[in-house]
Parts: C-alpha cells; structure tokens; sequence
C-alpha cells in the first residue's frame, strides 16, 4: 500500500490540468438537451480529441493516450475540478468504443472509432423497449436479414441524447422464434435512415432529454452489425458492464458536488442552522463522496493488478445514486425558498445549477437498472440469498 | 373534547372533491401552463358560485362567516388536484387578514372578496416571492414590519419562473410614496396570524398531493408489468408506498389541529402550524420521491402526470416558511425552560 | 371540532391524579422479568384494583369504571406522567379481558374475570408456535375432545412473562384434518396443569423475558373453552383486533419518552452538539409522539362518535415501532460511552432506564406480525395493491 | 498509487481468520462471560505463538516491526469473532505507544509484550472506562495531559457491567502520588495518536462484526420458513441486507486508508480515523438493525448469536470517541477557510 500518487501521475495531472486551464470555455455552455447546446458540446468534443484528451482510455494508436485507470482518475478529477462540459458522447467513448474494439472488425474499427473520437458522430443507445423496461431479454424489436440487409421494424425507448445523434447502437431480435437471451444481434443504425422516426420525450424540465425510436422496415447494411448474428447479448454484456462499471461515474462528480454543497451551506449558514438535519447532511455528503472516491481507487488498484469486479460493483450503482440524490436535496433544503427557480430567473440568486442537478438527480435510482434491481443482485449474487 | 369533523364539514368536502376532481384535470392543468396568467376567470367564477370565495367572509358582508376548521379539508382538496387558482391564500389568508384589518378597507373589500369579484392575496417579508401578485385585486403586503394594501397599479412586478410551470412567482416593489395602513405591534401580529395561516394553507395541500401521488403510484403500478408480473406486486415497490402512507396518516390530525389552533387564534398555534406543515410537507416529499422511483422511468417525464404533482410538493415544502424555519419555531419551544411537555401536554 | 376537555374530564383527570400521587411506589418495582419484580408488580395490580383503577375500561358492574376511550387516554396520561409502574397483566386485562366479555359464558365471565382484575391471576398469550411465528394459520398444536375434556399436545412459544404466570389463552387445533384458519379452538389453560413444562427464553438482557411451552397430554376441562369448538378464530380475531388497535401502545408512553429525550438532550447537550443528527432527531422525537397523541384521540373521537377503524390501523404498528426504536437510539447516541453500562454500574450515572428501553424498542418492530408484514397490508388491503 | 494490500498481508489475514473462526466460537465466548476475568490465557499464548502480540513490536525486541496497515486487516477478522481478549488494544494501540514513549520503560516492556508475557493496555481521558484494566500486566494511562505507566497495584479498578457480557469496563483510579512519565506538549501528542489508533481499531473491528451479522442473517433467513418460503426469498428481507452491504462496502476503503494514514503519521490521520471510523461503526449499526429485524423474534433472545455481535457493535461505536467526537473533527477540517475539498483532494 503505497497512497501517493508516482511523478509521472503528477506530471500527467499537470498536464491536463494545464491544457484546461487553456481551453475550457469561459462561459459554461448551454446544455445539450437543446439543439444548439448540442452543437456546442459536439464541437467541445471536437476541440478535446485535438487534443488528444477526448478518450484518454483508449490506446494511442486509435489517438487516445492509453491510460490506465488510476490516469483515468486523475484526468476525471482535473477534469470536474475545471468545471469543463459534460461529455455528449459518453455513450460512444465510454460503451460503444471500447466494445468496438473488442468486437468490431477492423474496417469497423477504423470506420466508427476515429468519427466517434472527433465529435463527428454522436451515438445514441437503443436498449430499452416499451414494457421491457430493465428487462432487455425482453425485447421484441426485429431486424430480419434480407441478403445483405436486415430490415427493422419496432420501437426503442428511452434513448439518451437521441433527439440530436448521429447513430444509434442497440438490440434486435433477429431470430423471430428465439426467447430471452438468444437471438439477438447488436447493430449500429444510422438515425437518418428511412423509415426512422425520433420522437423527443421531454423530461423532468421540459426538455427532451431522451426519445422513443421508431423503425419502419428500417433498412441498414450488414456490415453494420457488430458480433455475429445472434451473439448480441454477449456483445450487449460487455458493454452494459462497462456502464455499470466505473466510468460513467467518476468520484470526481460527486466530490465537486460535495465541495459545493460545503460551499453553499457555509454562504447560508444563518438561515441553514436552523436546520440540524442540513448540517448533518452536509457532513455526510462529504463523507460519503471520499468514501466513493476511495472506494474506487481502491478498486481501480486491484485490477489494474489483475483482480476482477465482483458481485459487490451492484452497490456501487446504489451508493452514487443516493448520494446524488441526497446532496441535491439538502442544497434544496439550503435554498428554501429560491429553490424551485430557474437559473435564469431574477431572484434565483445563489441557485446556480443545483435544480438541475436536483431534477437530473432523480434519474439515478431509476435507470440503468432501478436500484431494486441493484438490491435484488447484491442480494442474490453477492449474498448468496435465495431467489 | 372532540376531534371530529361535522357532517357538514365532511359533505362539503365531498362535494368540493368531486367538483374540483371534474374540473382541475391534469389536461386543464397543463393548458394552464400556456396562458398568459396561468390563471382561469372562468374557473375563479364558479368558485364563487359554489360559495368557496367567501366561505371565510363575515355573513354580514355576504359570506359564509366560516373559519380554519371549515376550510382545511378543502384546502386538502386542493392540493389533490394541484389547484393553480389563488382559493387556499384568498380564503384562507387574505381575507382573514383583510377582517383582521378591519375598517373601511375590510367593509370595501369583503363583499367583493365574498363575490368572487376580487381576489385577494395576501405576502410577507419571509415569502421571497408573491405568488399571483398578477392576478391580486388586492394585495395585502407586509414589508419591514408595515402593511400595504396595494391595488394594480401600485406595485411592479418582476417574474421569476418556477420549475412547477403553474406557480407565478414575482419580486414585488411598492410604489414609492405608497402610505402603510399598519405599523408597529399590530402589523407584527398580524403577519404572524398571517404565516400561521399561509403555512397552515400549505400542509393541508401537502396532505391531498401526498394522496394524489399516492394513488397516481398505485394505478400506475397495478398496470404497468414486468417480467411478467404487475411492479405493484413486488415487495419493495408496496413497501415504498405503504411507508408513504404511514407518514401521509400522521400527517393529517396534526394538520387538523392546527387549523382548529389557528380558527381559535390559540397561544399555541406557531407551534401547532409549525408541526403540521413539517409533518406534511415530508410526507409529500417522501410521496414524491417513492412515487417517481416506483414509477421508473416514466416518471422521469413531462407526459406523465406525476411531475405536476412532485413539483407542487417540493414547492410548498418551501413556501410559507422552510422547513428550517418551521424547525427554529418547534426548538424555541421544546428546548425552553420549564417547556409543557410529555403525556397530558398536547391539549394543555 | 372542540379541542378541550370537558368539566368531567378534567375532574377524571385530577382523580386518577390525586390517587396516582397518594399510591404509586416511591421506590420503582424490580422488572416483572424476575420472579421478585413479577411478585411486586402483581401486587400493584391489587392495589390498583382496590382503587378501582386496574381496568377503567371494563363496565362497572365488573370492577372497572365503564370509561369511553377518550377517559382511558386521560387515565394513560395520568398514568406515565406518575411513572407508575408496567401493567404485569396486560395480557388479561386487554386482550382476554373484553374477548371473555364477548365470548365468555357468564360462569367464564365469574370465574375469571374478578381474579384478573385483583391481579390474582395473571395470564400469558399462546399463539406462536415453533415455525408458525406470525402466520396463524399454520397452528399444529392439537386438543383433542375426550369426554367433557381436551387432551393438549404440542408446543407454543415466545409467550410474553409466561414463566411465572398462572393462566395461558391460546388456540388449538381441535380438527386434526383441518387446515388453515378451520379447526381452531381458543381454549384457556392453567399453566399447573400436570404435562405442561415452561422453559423460559432469555431475550437480549438475560432474563426469561418469555417461553416456550411444552403440552404432554394435558388435560383441560372443556368448560375452559372459549366460544364454540372450531370457531377460535373468530374469537382470536377479536383478541389480535385488540391487541393492533389502542390499547397497548398509549401515546402517553411515547410522550413520556419523547420528554426524558428532550432533557436528556438538554443535560448533554454540550456533548450532542457536536452531532447534529442528535437535535434532529430529539426535535422529530417530540413531534411525531405528539402527532401519534393527536391522531390516536382524532380516531378515539371518530370512534365514539360510531365510526369503525380501518385499514389505516396498519399504520399504527409501524409508527410507535419506528418512533420507539428512534427515540432510544438517539438516547443511546447522546449518552456515548456511557450507552452501555447497566443501569446499576457505578459509571453509569445518568443512564437510567434507556438502556432497557433500547433493549425492548428492538422488539417493536417485531412482534405482533413483523413491520414487514405489517407494510405488506398497508399496501395491499389500505392501498389496494395486488397481492 | 498502490490501495492494495500485499499478497503477504492478505495470507497473514487467511490464517488468522482460519485460527480465529475455528477458535473463537460463540460457544466458547459465551463459556468466557461466565468466569472471572473473562479473559483466557491460553488464547493469549496461541496468539503469542502466532506471532500477533508482538506483531507491532520492532525486531529488535523480537516482535514482526509490521505496521497499521499490516494489523488492519487482522483487526477486521477480531471483529468477526468478537474477540474479547485485549489484542487490539495490545497490537494496534499500546504497542506503538510504549514505542513512542522509548525509553528504558520500552526497552524493558516491548519484548514482554513480544512474546506474550505482558498484556500492554493503553487508555486516554476520553475514554470514560478502561477496557481490560485488570488483566493489564502494563497500563499506559492518561490523565489531564499526564501520562502514567501503571502496574497491577499501582491503580485501582472499579467494574462497571456492560451489556455486552464480553467486555470488562472499570473506572481506574491511580495511586496518590504516582509521577506521570510524560507531560506537556509531548504527551498530547501521544494522545492524539492514541486515540487514532484506539479509533482506527474500533472501526475494523466493526467492518467484521458487520460482516458476521450479514453472514448469520443470511443462513438464519436461508433455512427459517414462513408462508410456506425461505424468509430471505422476500424482497424486503433481501433488501434490508442489501442496504448493509452497500454501507459495508463503501466504510472498507476508509478504513485501510486510515490505517496507510495511522502508519505514516500522516497529518490527516485524524480526519480519515474520524471518517473511517463514522463509516464502520455506521454500517455495524445498521448490520444490528436490519439483522435483528430479518431474525424477527429469535433475534431478540440471548440463545440465537446475532446479540453477541450487535451488542459489540452498539459498544464499538462509542469507544474511543462516539459518533459526536468524531464529527467534530471532521466538522473542524471540512468547514474551515480554505479547506482542501473536492476531486483531487483525497491523497493531497
């Protein structure tokens, strides 16, 4: 056990801490639930891969810079510290990238993963289906193959980001007599083909944060398909472990959330000490946010020494989410009475983006698996309860 | 002793639910939203028709000359449907206010208030914002320990936007000049009838949009399937919701009691309000989040009718007093030496 | 609405007062979990009864003084608020008591019902079985009809102060071919019977707090029954229908609990600063005992008045439980190190009873069908969720 | 940026667990609370042979030299079994301490405490009892800033009974007349340090006991049946554990922090004991809860083991500073002007 970071891990943090410095826009940028914030996130995207900072992850040959987690880590928290935008291309960088480069040939590789890098092609995901829910066994979108097409017909819903992107990768059923897990392929569709209908589905503050999907004897090449026909659970499970993993939820978020909360209960503590459980709150928020941070050093060391993810990764989806949710909620509290105003309004002073956050925290308990789902798994796999 | 509502009291809240129920549809709701006021004249005119403008005011000035106790359970009412309409601060605040006020502003404005031809409302310094200060026919403002009684024309309006989209927020500003009709000990006591009142308006809405979130959930999980089986089926799902209801039934008779200390201008009554409005804002707080967890993703959107209730809720937790200042109300008694506490304190 | 007491109440209240102050012992009684302590508050009960205060509820020709609900609030208050000491014969006086007034032939009524109120009986529950625990419908425990008598085999268990009381009620099966809630019998026992053993259960403090009770062939005349052979269940409901609604959980008791909360706080309260959970949850200790006061006379006051209760009642069980165990932890957290000491350790000054009562609040949430199962009722028959 | 611990360590924690496990069972502890010292000196000599009383002392008194984050692991398997002889306290506390203080009184006690013949027991004022006094062959003891090295009547004991019948409490009274050996700065500094380390073992002797209590609910809830089913095939019940495993697993990372911190003196080692140990004894105290809740009435007896470790779980949480105390650290460090927060901040 050795708690100190080598030079070149300070070098590397120094490094990316100085190009941010430098190339952070001044002015945060709107958000990308809008059209022109999606623009401008897509050219963030594309000013960050010049850099070569847009998927540190990768390997340098696809103009990444290979780092392993613990850079990974690093660049993360260089990264919230500086307050630069929020990733519009998470789904491609941190799911579909690394999927790619496990499954996809090497003409897919150089097709999607270089376009994917520059912002060029933002990707959305289509998983979930109209009462399938968490269940993606339960898919029933088809994609039947017609020589050297597959023909799609159904519906995906959910899908992050789609209103705007580029490409969808997600589940079909192509074997129409198959049940659960088998007969599904993984394909790669682009958005504006015929036949493809995005309908927005706004959110929580009225933005379309997500869309329904739906395909009319959608047709798309077969070179489209990643995995073989049929494999795509196991092409999906690669790629649904990764989101359930450590990147999409990196400690630094939750640190800076913390470090603000601190902030802005130390800018209220007149008002704020009125209410003890406030105070609490704020205190256990940073505590809670270390122990992720550690957590995930922690786990980010063992394998980067060949251990494995265990069953016990189910709790992480249950701890950053319920942190989230209970850091924003005692910002609320500190608010009072400002906060259920928009940023933009008048007397939202001090409001910032916490009712953003607050409303977005929602989310978390819910998708990518409802945290009953999360504790049904721990139960069983971790604890070994019965079924 | 009794702690019960009359029939009467109990047949007109019927009534009153099933007119709201018809009328203030999530679909109503929503276009609400659009318009230039959020507000409906149409909506404010049958209300007077039914009697609810001037439940509160004197019969001698055409009212129902009824009280705190009367009105409660409609104000539950209310919030069931998430009523966007300024009835709970008119009936329950302002006109209250205005007779407390007395004199020539009172005998002017009651029977107008009685009628439906002018809504009133009612602000205090602690309200950051004054919600339908726009539509206000009169509003009765407290600023700096004085109280105006400001018609259009005598204060500016500043909006701020909500993220319930039929909450109208705005800064006030009083025209320069503008004479204050109270000051002193008495505009003091009369803002604090006067939160007592706003806070006692906002727990009993709490109440009914913990119910109307509560039955939202229940529908939506008897329909809503998967793998295989209705997600109200599941133990986890019914546990959210049932401790929901444990909190939401705590809730109401603290909320009753406050309005009976408030209708009888009790000494305790900043406390009774103050425990009422903690009680019910977190139950519809915790309605609120169990509800959108038990709801999945669907809750997460703007097409589902769930949000317009959440927001309402996290608003008012907010409003007439947060929670820390509720809290500051309950320490300064409880915490006091020789405070009446324990077994045979409650009603003392 | 008239939310005060009127003339006759307050003179009630001062009579139980006066009596109280004149008669409850200076000294507190030993805990009835010892044969000393169970000898002493047997005595109380005498005493009580003699004052005609043991059981106000019951109607006055039968020793009690015929009090509405809103009279036996007053007496509870009255009742904590002296400190008086724990009612030994619970059991009896509320549960079996008004079942043998319903049920009971008048023989039964004479027989037993002046020697519980004297305290000269005191009587234990037998529902639980080994592996039945809170599903009473899985009763095995046989009596069977020979002659005028019923031969009881089987075993009950965790039946409360059992080992040093004089009477059991509980239910039997008299069909051996039925199932479920058919076949059941409620039959009282004296527990000298020849084949009855008690083995006593230590709970977490040590003491037989409760037992197990074995029946090898023991005989009981059938003028022990009570109702009619086969229809226990009935008669049980009625009992259980007692023992969910007021009458053992007094708001009093909470009140009084949430009290000795606030001053423990206020003599520590140097200390319980430093953790702001603990005003917290001394100020939510003080409201929700006195929310459970006002919603227990809102539905006492409903239910003079002809109303019924409802599903709502779930509600009850959870609430006191919760509020129990929260009020002791928090009284655990404020005394810190010295949480720990038994009351009679030189250091454990200032301690009192909260240890004990910690103790006891685990079984809250437990007993009388688990919080879990109470929930489950809340949501399906309050609710109306589908099972 | 290593967070591992060595293979080395990790097979010294498998034989450690394998000894404890086989050694320490309930039963056998339940036969300790009845005899008079509660203490068992033939368990203190297998430890001796295995090495772990003198696993903290330098080699150059015949110990292993090895380290907090050596220990911290060992602590965690002491928990599990709810050890009740004093090693803890011996190894990660004591140990250290005398090594602190030199000396000729280290160079005399470190290889008695090597090899088994001396139980070394350190306690500060905040402790309001000392655990183990009366088997304590050496006490370091400190008093107003005063420390004492105190021999079996050179003080005196008074018992106070715990709940949990495992642990032996005394009030210590030193002789009149005893001179400290160290005082001023020095010796609050020892405090300091002491109470890291008294703290630091309370919290992963609380990730195992949280630990056993997962394990004994999750058999108890495997083979009890009701309704018909295994009662840990319910969600609720599936849950509760969950929800200890979700704390458990996030309080494990604190706590080897805190000991890396401990071992290195680092200077933040009050806040990451303060941290680690809020997170453990946490996570403990909801093992108990939920624990006793899923055995459902065979948990509240003293027959099933579940109380053995929930009651050294209450005990833990208050020793060697409680919940408040160590907020209190974490409060000064977080709300401070310029306090170092946030992502990059953790190994700052």
């Amino acid at each position: 056990m050795q708690l100190a970071f080598t030079e070149q891990q300070q070098a590397f943090r120094a490094e990316i801490r100085s190009w941010l410095q430098a190339n952070v826009p001044a002015q945060p940028l709107q958000t990308f639930d809008t059209e022109e914030g999606f623009q401008q996130h897509r050219e963030w995207e594309a000013t960050l891969n010049q850099g070569r900072w847009g998927m540190v992850t990768w390997p340098e040959a696809l103009g990444g810079r290979g780092c392993d987690l613990i850079e990974w880590l690093i660049f993360e928290e260089e990264y919230y510290r500086a307050r630069a935008p929020l990733r519009v291309n998470q789904n491609g960088i941190f799911l579909l990238g690394p999927t790619l480069m496990e499954y996809g040939t090497e003409e897919q590789k150089a097709r999607f993963l270089p376009a994917m890098a520059e912002g060029r092609d933002v990707w959305a995901q289509g998983w979930s289906e109209p009462g399938a829910g968490s269940d993606m066994a339960a898919i029933r979108s088809t994609a039947q193959l017609e020589g050297d097409k597959y023909i799609i017909n159904g519906q995906k819903t959910w899908s992050t980001r789609a209103v705007w992107a580029d490409w969808l990768f997600g589940m079909f059923r192509t074997d129409p007599d198959s049940e659960r897990h088998r007969g599904l392929t993984f394909i790669l569709v682009p958005l504006n083909t015929p036949g493809i209908t995005v309908r927005p589905i706004p959110q929580l503050d009225g933005l379309p944060g997500f869309a329904e999907i739906f395909f009319d004897n959608v047709e798309v090449d077969v070179s489209n398909r990643l995995g073989d026909d049929g494999a795509g659970w196991a092409v999906a499970m690669a790629t649904a472990g990764f989101e359930r993993g450590l990147m999409l939820r990196s400690p630094a978020r939750f640190q800076e959330t913390a470090r603000r909360l601190v902030e802005l209960y130390r800018a209220n503590e007149a008002s704020a000490s009125h209410d003890p459980q406030i105070r609490e709150a704020v205190m256990r928020a940073y505590l809670d946010a270390e122990s992720y941070c550690l957590s995930t050093y922690q786990t980010a060391c063992r394998l980067s020494q060949g251990g494995k993810i265990g069953a016990e990764s189910s709790t992480n989806k249950i701890f950053w989410s319920e942190l989230d949710q209970n850091m924003h909620a005692t910002a609320m509290s500190i608010l009072g009475a400002r906060a259920e105003l928009l940023a933009h309004a008048p007397a939202a002073e001090g409001v910032g983006t916490w009712l953003d956050g607050w409303l977005f925290s929602q989310s978390g308990p819910i998708y990518a698996g409802t945290n009953e789902i999360q504790r049904n798994i721990i139960a069983e796999r971790m604890l070994g309860m019965p079924r | 002793m009794d702690f019960t509502f009359s029939e009467d009291q109990l047949l007109f809240q019927d009534s009153v639910r099933d007119f709201l129920v018809n009328e203030i549809t999530p679909e109503r709701l929503r276009a609400g939203w659009e318009t230039d006021t959020g507000r409906d004249p149409a909506l404010w005119q049958q209300f007077a028709e039914l009697g609810l403008t001037g439940i509160t005011v004197p019969e001698e000035h055409g009212g129902l000359g009824m009280d705190a106790v009367d009105f409660v359970l409609l104000a539950q009412e209310c919030g069931y449907v998430a009523l966007a309409e300024p009835l709970v601060n008119h009936a329950l605040v302002a006109v209250p206010l205005l007779q407390d006020i007395g004199g020539e502003l009172a005998a002017r404005w009651l029977p107008l208030a009685a009628t439906g031809e002018a809504r009133i409302i009612a602000a205090v310094e602690q309200n950051l914002m004054v919600e339908d200060a726009h539509v206000a026919d009169l509003l009765l403002l407290e600023r700096e320990g004085q109280w105006f009684a400001l018609e259009q024309g005598q204060f500016s309006c500043e909006r701020s936007e909500s993220i319930d989209p039929a909450r109208r927020l705005y800064s006030v500003t009083v025209q320069a000049g503008t004479a204050p009709i109270v000051e002193g000990a008495r505009a003091n006591a009369l803002r604090a009838a006067c939160l007592n009142r706003g806070a006692l308006g906002c727990a009993a809405q709490a109440l009914g949009l913990a119910q109307r979130m509560i039955d939202l959930s229940v529908q939506y999980t008897a329909e809503r399937k998967q793998f295989g089986k209705a997600i109200g089926s599941f133990q986890a799902v019914k546990h959210h919701m049932a401790n929901v209801a444990v909190r939401l039934e705590y809730a109401k008779a603290p909320v009753h009691r406050a309005a009976y200390a408030v209708a009888e201008d009790a000494s305790g009554a900043a406390l009774a309000v103050a425990q009422a409005k903690l009680m019910a804002c977190e139950a519809a707080n915790l309605a609120a989040k169990n509800s959108i967890q038990v709801h999945g993703a669907m809750g997460y959107t703007w097409e589902v009718d769930l949000h317009i209730f959440m927001k309402k809720a996290w608003a008012l937790a907010n409003t007439w007093g947060d929670a820390g200042w509720h809290k500051q109300q309950v320490a300064a008694v409880i915490f006091a030496d020789g405070a009446a506490l324990g077994a045979g304190a409650t009603f003392q």
